[in-house]
């Protein structure tokens, strides 16, 4: 297997510990499981999206688990403002604040509460199952430009992160550059639906959710090999890792940096075993390998 | 499915427990550690963890949307299931077994296993007394109410000064979060802390260890995943018996 | 196990002899295969996509299984007009002709050379790894409605197979419908990718390819479930399907039908396992359960 | 990756066996029955099946582009291998092998395997005799050539009539198409067709049998899946020795 050289990580604005993040919506709620997830091998971690307003998000189910991924709609349910004050243990440690809003102006107000607290800012331009949020605004290259400016005036490094449900991701990502984005974190969750045969309706209280999980990583690097050839800000991957070869492989396609969801849910201590796997003395250095499956 | 999506289950049969409980048994059995528990979709209404009273039931207190909704519920009428989740209670030989109203359920298949030498039982009244037949066969029951219609008037907490605590290898506590509390402030004093357990009660979305919901301060370990079955000395220094979080992530006050 | 009573299916304007049908670009290169899929237990079969001239496909590799789907990209090979030829021993049989071309006159003149030869045709609007073909068409809605019609006109049943990669699959289904389409079908496969790591390049010759199978059912579902709130033409289903579960799942999101493909990777019996599952004397009558997990 | 996606391989040998035949050894063997493939990927170039002709190689004959590639490939250098596929060779006690040309391949590894009494060799010339060392240490080798410069002059075809074909329990035949269509008339003029089995060459992208190009008439077989190996009873009646089709599906005579 490829391995990589250890050194420093500046991806997007911010100094990580590693190559792998902590993708947003996955044990982000509080300060502590942040905390926890660091002490467990995150190089960064990027916190659950936080809102204008507290949302309560979708009744359940929210979450299922499927054979070779995660299919939820939690419906963006967060403290808003408040959650502010659970970073306050985490300062000047890799933290990423998720953030959503319905228009620039909610962007920039969220972002605004998190200037100088945190890294960056994620704009959670994709989630794929709340309504006037997320993918609704993102498969706009127009929306998605205005929403990355409004947050880069704030002074934070803007990560956007893009839905793939979109007939041309590359349009979305030029957007998102043009708009003075630091990176582009590529991709969100795939829209999904699963129904029960034995009660007759969909699984998910929200009937429409999000697939993740090992079922879309080959559409995670399809997504980050067409970006890589169409913006010249970082990439950072998400979608499915779950080996340290799924790394390497997206890093390949283009990523600078990983994020890592429902691999948490087949373990844990995923991020220290992917680290221990990925990273040797002897590999290569990780500037040779980003991007070197093109031409 | 073979998946981890909802199991389809009929209800079979409903028992009234308590005024306030009730029992909904269904066709099919899951095998379960006592302590872990299963999120019970109601369908159209939401999804809920409950702790599995036995193979094939649950055993619910009326408190909110979701449990009305299952109370009106019949005999015939579908169930989505998903689980059984979390660690349950670690094995012991000689258990002491505290329970608090609707927290009997979860105790009552370790009182089955045959393992827990006493019960000390509370409720607010005689008749809210959960699971108390059922105890009785199997085991030494002890009785508080606060009432005093029945055993000893008066917080369940207090019946431990009549026990002698080295007897037991381990303690395993369900009850509301208040009366958990000063059972952890009474083993605590007692130096028995490191013998116990409790089963926690916390908001969660997903009940398999990824959204966070559940998590707890300050370890960050989540009630779903990592418990609901907590050591004492874990929770000692935490958010237990302090706040929890409610479906927004916004903490409130127990 | 929700089971099907045994009846007369036809959908879409075709007399099927259940609600299985081979998908296309499966085993439907020769006419012999795809008698022989109708022997092992298919309802109906789709041909090989047949375009306007013979075509060799693309470099290999051209399929890798991946551990739950396979990613491909063929390059859409064909014999072009010498497949008519092919299916003379298959008259009268449930065959239903796929077809491609870059423009309405192509699939037009394509159409018109199984007139009268098969039981209808399915217009590959939706094909992500052929350039100016397939899906390049099937996200434009003119496009998607101009093709169906000028197939329409050459009197064969116009069956319209979607795309997912597009932001919204309901304007391209109900483009389809405006055209004449006798059936949607949902949906062809996702655009994905996978690398080699240790060649350092994408596996597929093409680079780009289709993710198919179970990976995907889920975003079928969905796709299907959205379509039947879009549209009034029977919509058939196709995904990922490998269970005759799956079957009752993509007929209660709103499929009359399904198509199977990949699954023939894991067994060849397929058709047959899943006839043996899915009917059943006291079972529920098809229309019963097709879209009953809406509303 | 642990999947069905191309393992990468480094070349360690290449051995020139004939003046257009050579064997490509690499770092990692493929556990395998003789007569099963792989795809072998020439990166940047295509990819084509290629029967293994031990657990770490495959020998080649320089026919187009993608082989052509490969010969201009050396030490070091990496491919991609998929597979193995296919069924192989029915396992026999006592076989008789027949191999034309590039043919002896796979029919190595199942000389190799002990099993062969008796080994035609055909070629057009001395030497083109393919694996001649090797195949004689291990079976009782006899030789044609067409143009006599060694063993009989003549297709191998007219070596069978030589032999007591009671003996063998099983016949396998690899070799150019031509040729082999003739031992199928031969085998069933002497009545041994049932014992024989074919290993069959046709144009194929997937390998695993889904994408249908390598199918056969009219049984709609697979040559990479359901074969490359197939009774001799199976192809009788078939396409076998009169045409195959191209990588568009379009039939050629053969």
């Amino acid at each position: 297997m490829v391995t990589i050289r250890p050194g420093p990580v500046n991806v997007g604005g911010v100094e990580l510990q590693n190559h792998l993040l902590l993708a947003a919506g996955v044990l982000g709620t509080t300060g502590a499981s942040l905390s926890r997830m660091l002490l467990l091998g995150a190089g960064g971690v990027v916190t659950k999206s936080i809102g204008p307003l507290p949302k309560e998000g979708h009744s359940g189910p929210c979450l299922v688990a499927l054979e070779d991924g995660l299919l939820n709609a939690m419906g963006l349910p967060n403290p808003s403002k408040e959650f502010v004050d659970e970073l306050a243990p985490l300062a000047k440690k890799p933290v990423v604040a998720s953030i959503f809003g319905g228009n620039p102006e909610e962007f920039a107000e969220v972002a605004g509460w998190f200037s100088g607290k945190v890294a960056a800012a994620e704009l959670n331009l994709s989630c794929p199952h709340a309504e006037g949020y997320g993918a609704a605004i993102g498969s706009d290259p127009a929306l998605v430009e205005a929403c990355t400016r409004a947050v880069v005036r704030t002074g934070l490094p803007a990560w956007v992160k893009l839905t793939p449900n979109v007939t041309d991701i590359t349009a979305i990502g030029k957007a998102a550059e043009k708009g003075g984005a630091s990176a582009i974190v590529a991709v969100n969750t795939v829209k999904a639906m699963r129904i029960s045969t034995g009660l007759r309706r969909p699984v998910l209280g929200n009937r429409y959710g999000g697939l993740s999980g090992t079922a879309i990583f080959p559409i995670a690097v399809r997504c980050v090999y067409e970006l890589y050839e169409a913006v010249k800000v970082p990439i950072i991957g998400c979608g499915g890792v779950s080996t340290a070869d799924n790394v390497v492989e997206l890093m390949m396609a283009g990523a600078s940096a990983v994020e890592i969801g429902s691999a948490v849910h087949g373990d844990i201590q995923v991020f220290e075993k992917i680290r221990a796997a990925l990273y040797a003395k002897d590999g290569v250095m990780a500037s040779e390998i980003v991007g070197c499956a093109h031409g | 499915m073979a998946d981890g999506t909802p199991v389809t289950v009929t209800i079979t049969r409903i028992l009234n427990e308590t005024p306030n409980i009730r029992s909904f048994f269904f066709d099919q059995p899951f095998v379960f550690n006592p302590g872990q528990f299963v999120m019970v979709w109601v369908p159209g209404v939401d999804e809920i963890p409950m702790a599995l009273s036995s193979l094939n039931s649950i055993t619910v207190q009326k408190v909110g949307d979701a449990t009305s909704a299952l109370f009106s519920m019949k005999r015939g009428d579908k169930l989505g299931i998903r689980g059984p989740f979390g660690n349950g209670f670690t094995h012991g030989e000689k258990v002491l077994a505290i329970a608090g109203g609707v927290g009997a359920a979860p105790l009552l298949p370790l009182v089955k296993a045959d393992c827990v030498m006493t019960m000390l039982l509370g409720a607010k009244t005689e008749s809210e007394l959960l699971f108390l037949d059922q105890l009785d066969e199997c085991t030494d029951v002890v009785i508080a109410t606060d009432d005093g219609s029945q055993g000893n008037k008066g917080f369940v907490t207090t019946l431990l000064d009549d026990l002698n605590l080295a007897l037991y290898d381990r303690i395993a506590v369900c009850g509301p979060e208040v009366m958990m509390r000063s059972v952890l402030a009474k083993v605590t004093e007692k130096g028995v802390l490191h013998k116990t357990e409790f089963s926690l009660h916390r908001y969660m979305k997903c009940g398999m260890g990824v959204c966070g919901s559940c998590c707890i301060d300050p370890s960050g370990l989540r009630v779903c995943r990592d418990g609901p079955v907590f050591s004492g000395t874990i929770l000692q220094k935490s958010e237990f018996g302090h706040y929890m979080r409610d479906a927004s992530g916004r903490k409130k006050s127990i």
